[in-house]
């Protein structure tokens, strides 16, 4: 039997990934990849604390809408960025900071 | 429920004994080594066959359309050229190993890889018969379905690390037919796993019967279109003619492959022509019964085990060949079809098909407690 | 055997290593049997025989992207039709099939819905695009 | 022994191509290595008993998102894939300095291992090591689906009707004046 806290190492090592992957990209597709990271990790939490202390299969479902809310961002957050590419030609994130006054 | 290669051998006796026998000789329990022995040899074999029928479907693609055309063929190697496959794999891999200036070295070698990978691990479950399939997997069509997304990744690689302009517009092509004709192969196969009440293989193929009018390809009207919708969806998926776009010899030279040599050529021509063979497989298994025998159940339940399982065996690989031969054919029939028109065969007659066959089926389910259309009329 | 239980899961893990072997294998002996003898004309991108101009990494049409957008929201839908389906017949046998089919109709309409939207925008259509090229043309 | 064989290969798997995520400076990369954590993830899955969900991983993201990011790239990109000021670990990173990172994940981990040892004093997680009987998954994820979960499930669809029209309507080729 594996102990939990394997999968709980893992899962905060994908975290700290996902953390690092944002804070250090300029690239705003390459953020969105930091982000698939960090919901993976959530995602490996529940299904991980759903075999050990559940006992039930209720993390298998969030998990599973994790996923589904992941694929929307995914789709949102990317076509937000090509749609972006296209008018400014440019996909840094220093330079989008039209919202800020 | 799940059931494996191991788990149908440790039904009988001699099994058991002999891995008593052998846990007593060396002094421990071996049944864990035993049981990989016997996946390794299973799947092992599993793979020579297949990747033998995609060696000889080469052959055979060029036999049966010199054979349409009213020409001979490869004749010289081997009796009737048989060997020709065999002959051509030397070829590869002797030639040079070209390796464009420009490309992306490290997707340059993944891409064949995540096309042999997505293949050959969809290989696991293909329910060859009752018990020698290797796994049973309760999420088994699905597996499939899920496993084989990979091949789409690789090809869309393959056009992108070569740094050729063909190349990359196959690529692109490939990636954005794979990935949309994925949509109405997955539900038509919702409207099987409605129907037999399960993902397994197991599951599906034991709702359905021997005999044709116990298939599902026969069940009701719905199920009838489905097959159709499967098998041209499933062509374009594995690249067939007439959707074979991404590698249009006359407009593309020839596509996500065009500046791949030697072995790894022949590794993505490999995997191709497996997933065909595993495309026939899974339709047949869906809609034409499976490995099932063609006999009454009273004969079968008879027959020594040994005996049945062979005969499954020649069943599903019968059945899945004549599909075969069916998907070559088409490729000699029918002209290619046009990049605008393909998308729009997708999203504007398969899919909306596929949707209406899966409201169809589960409202049949319900009304008629899923009973067959032939059991209806003559009840 | 504790681990019996995933051992359904085995011949997966023995598959993939197969594809392993085998791709490693292939390459393996290709590079011993194959004489190397790279020159600067072989090594470029094959462009009938034109010397190719700039990289083929460049922009591509933004049909692509839409298309994969239509498909991922599809696929999750289908992912999470598949265990509804696979309940569909037991559920049937004991009566709750009307209550089942309310819900999986219910699901289905509204993927019909989005295909129907995108279907009236013009987002299946392969030609269609009035994009406008970064030159000005068309 | 299966189960810690695949666990072995999925966490070794994931470590190392998350890694490379990171610290690769090639977006097309970053996204491959993603492909083989998502892989690795999925065999995790599959130690954990949940074979439903390990496909779904492998479905949506490997045959979804993964593609649609590597599309994404190649409209974005360009040829400028390997975008400047990216570098983690040489160059000046995007938010402070490199001391900031460093007593940053060292605070990180002194204030994570305090707040997670306070948190098991006070909340008791009943941990249960025993193996348990695995039963098949996929049956009692459709139950609950459209029974406990059942306005998750609906509301679902309706969620990715908007994601759709939404991000159909961003993405859609537009006449520019």
């Amino acid at each position: 039997m594996i102990p939990y806290i394997a999968y709980l190492g893992i899962s905060a090592f994908l975290f700290i990934i996902g953390l690092a992957i944002m804070m250090s990209r300029k690239n705003i597709v390459a953020i969105l990849l930091g982000i698939e990271f960090i919901l993976n990790a959530a995602a490996l939490n529940f299904v991980t604390y759903s075999k050990y202390s559940a006992h039930n299969l209720d993390g298998h479902i969030f998990a599973l809408f994790i996923i589904v809310i992941a694929a929307a961002e995914a789709a949102v957050g990317l076509a937000i960025v090509i749609r972006y590419f296209q008018l400014k030609e440019t996909v840094h994130i220093d330079e989008a900071s039209e919202l800020r006054n | 429920m799940n059931s494996t290669v191991v788990s149908f051998f440790s039904q009988f006796e001699f099994f058991n004994d002999a891995v008593k026998s052998l846990s007593e000789t060396l002094g421990f329990n071996t049944y864990a080594a035993v049981s990989l022995l016997v996946f390794l040899v299973a799947a092992t074999v599993l793979t020579i066959v297949c990747a033998t029928i995609g060696g000889l479907g080469t052959y055979a693609e060029r036999k049966i359309s010199a054979d349409i055309q009213a020409r001979v063929g490869p004749n010289r190697v081997g009796p009737y050229g048989l060997l020709q496959p065999l002959a051509d794999a030397l070829k590869l891999l002797t030639k040079e190993d070209i390796f464009p200036a420009n490309a992306d070295k490290f997707m340059f070698y993944l891409a064949p890889f995540l096309c042999v990978l997505g293949v050959f691990t969809t290989l696991a479950v293909l329910p060859v018969s009752s018990g020698l399939t290797l796994t049973h997997l309760n999420v088994g069509v699905f597996y499939i379905i899920a496993v084989s997304s990979l091949v789409g990744v690789g090809v869309f690689l393959g056009g992108y690390a070569s740094n050729s302009k063909w190349s990359m517009l196959g690529g692109m092509r490939g990636a954005s037919q794979i990935i949309s004709y994925e949509v109405p192969i997955t539900i038509s196969i919702i409207a099987i796993v409605v129907l037999s009440g399960g993902m397994s293989f197991e599951k599906i193929v034991s709702s359905q019967g021997g005999l044709p009018h116990q298939w599902f390809i026969f069940h009701n009207p719905f199920t009838f279109i489905g097959f159709f919708i499967f098998f041209v969806s499933g062509l374009a998926e594995t690249n067939r003619a007439p959707f074979d776009l991404p590698e249009a010899e006359s407009e593309l030279v020839s596509g996500y492959h065009t500046e791949y040599t030697g072995m790894r050529f022949a590794l993505f021509a490999l995997a191709e022509y497996v997933e065909i063979f595993v495309l026939c497989a899974v339709a047949s298994t869906l809609f034409l019964g499976g490995y099932q025998l063609p006999l009454p159940e009273t004969i079968v339940s008879k027959m020594p085990a040994a005996a049945v399982q062979l005969w499954q065996t020649v069943i599903f690989f019968i059945k899945a060949l004549a599909l075969y031969y069916v998907v070559i054919w088409v490729r000699w029939t029918l002209p290619r079809i046009r990049v605008d028109r393909l998308m729009s065969i997708c999203w504007k007659v398969l899919t909306p098909f596929a949707i209406f066959n899966l409201i169809g089926v589960s409202i049949w389910m319900v009304v008629f407690k899923g009973e067959s259309l032939l059991k209806i009329i003559f009840h | 055997m504790s681990s019996e239980n995933l051992d359904v899961f085995l011949p997966v893990v023995i598959m993939a290593v197969i594809a392993v072997v085998i791709y490693a294998g292939a390459i393996i002996a290709s590079k011993i049997l194959s004489n190397l003898n790279p020159t600067p004309q072989k090594q470029t991108a094959y462009e009938c025989g034109e010397e190719p101009v700039g990289t083929a990494w460049s922009q591509f049409n933004i049909r692509f992207y839409v298309v994969g957008l239509i498909f991922i929201i599809f696929d999750v839908e289908s992912v999470l039709m598949f265990p509804v389906a696979a309940v569909f017949k037991e559920l049937n046998e004991i009566g709750h099939g009307g209550y089942v089919l309310i819900i999986f109709l219910s699901f289905i309409s509204v993927l019909l819905e989005g295909i129907a939207y995108c279907w009236k925008k013009g987002d299946l259509n392969w030609v269609m695009s009035y994009q406008k090229n970064k030159s000005g043309v068309k | 022994m299966f189960i810690w064989v695949l666990f072995l290969i999925s966490a070794l798997l994931i470590l190392g191509t998350s890694v490379a995520a990171l610290v690769t400076k090639n977006i097309m990369h970053s996204c491959i290595y993603l492909l083989g954590t998502l892989l690795g993830i999925s065999g995790l899955y599959i130690t954990l008993n949940a074979d439903f969900v390990a496909v779904t991983q492998i479905m949506v993201y490997v045959g979804g998102i993964v593609i649609l990011m590597l599309f994404a790239v190649m409209l974005t990109g360009g040829k400028e894939f390997v975008s400047k000021g990216q570098q983690l670990l040489g160059l000046a990173p995007l938010m402070g300095s490199k001391s900031t990172y460093v007593f940053g994940l060292f605070g990180a981990l002194v204030f994570g291992g305090i707040f997670a040892k306070l948190i098991s004093y006070i909340v008791k997680l009943p941990i249960d090591s025993t193996e348990q009987k695995i039963q098949s998954t996929v049956e009692s994820i459709g139950k609950l689906l459209i029974t406990d979960h059942v306005l998750a499930f609906e509301l679902s669809s309706v969620l990715l009707l908007g994601a759709l029209v939404g991000s159909a309507i961003i993405a859609r080729p537009r006449r520019e004046s």
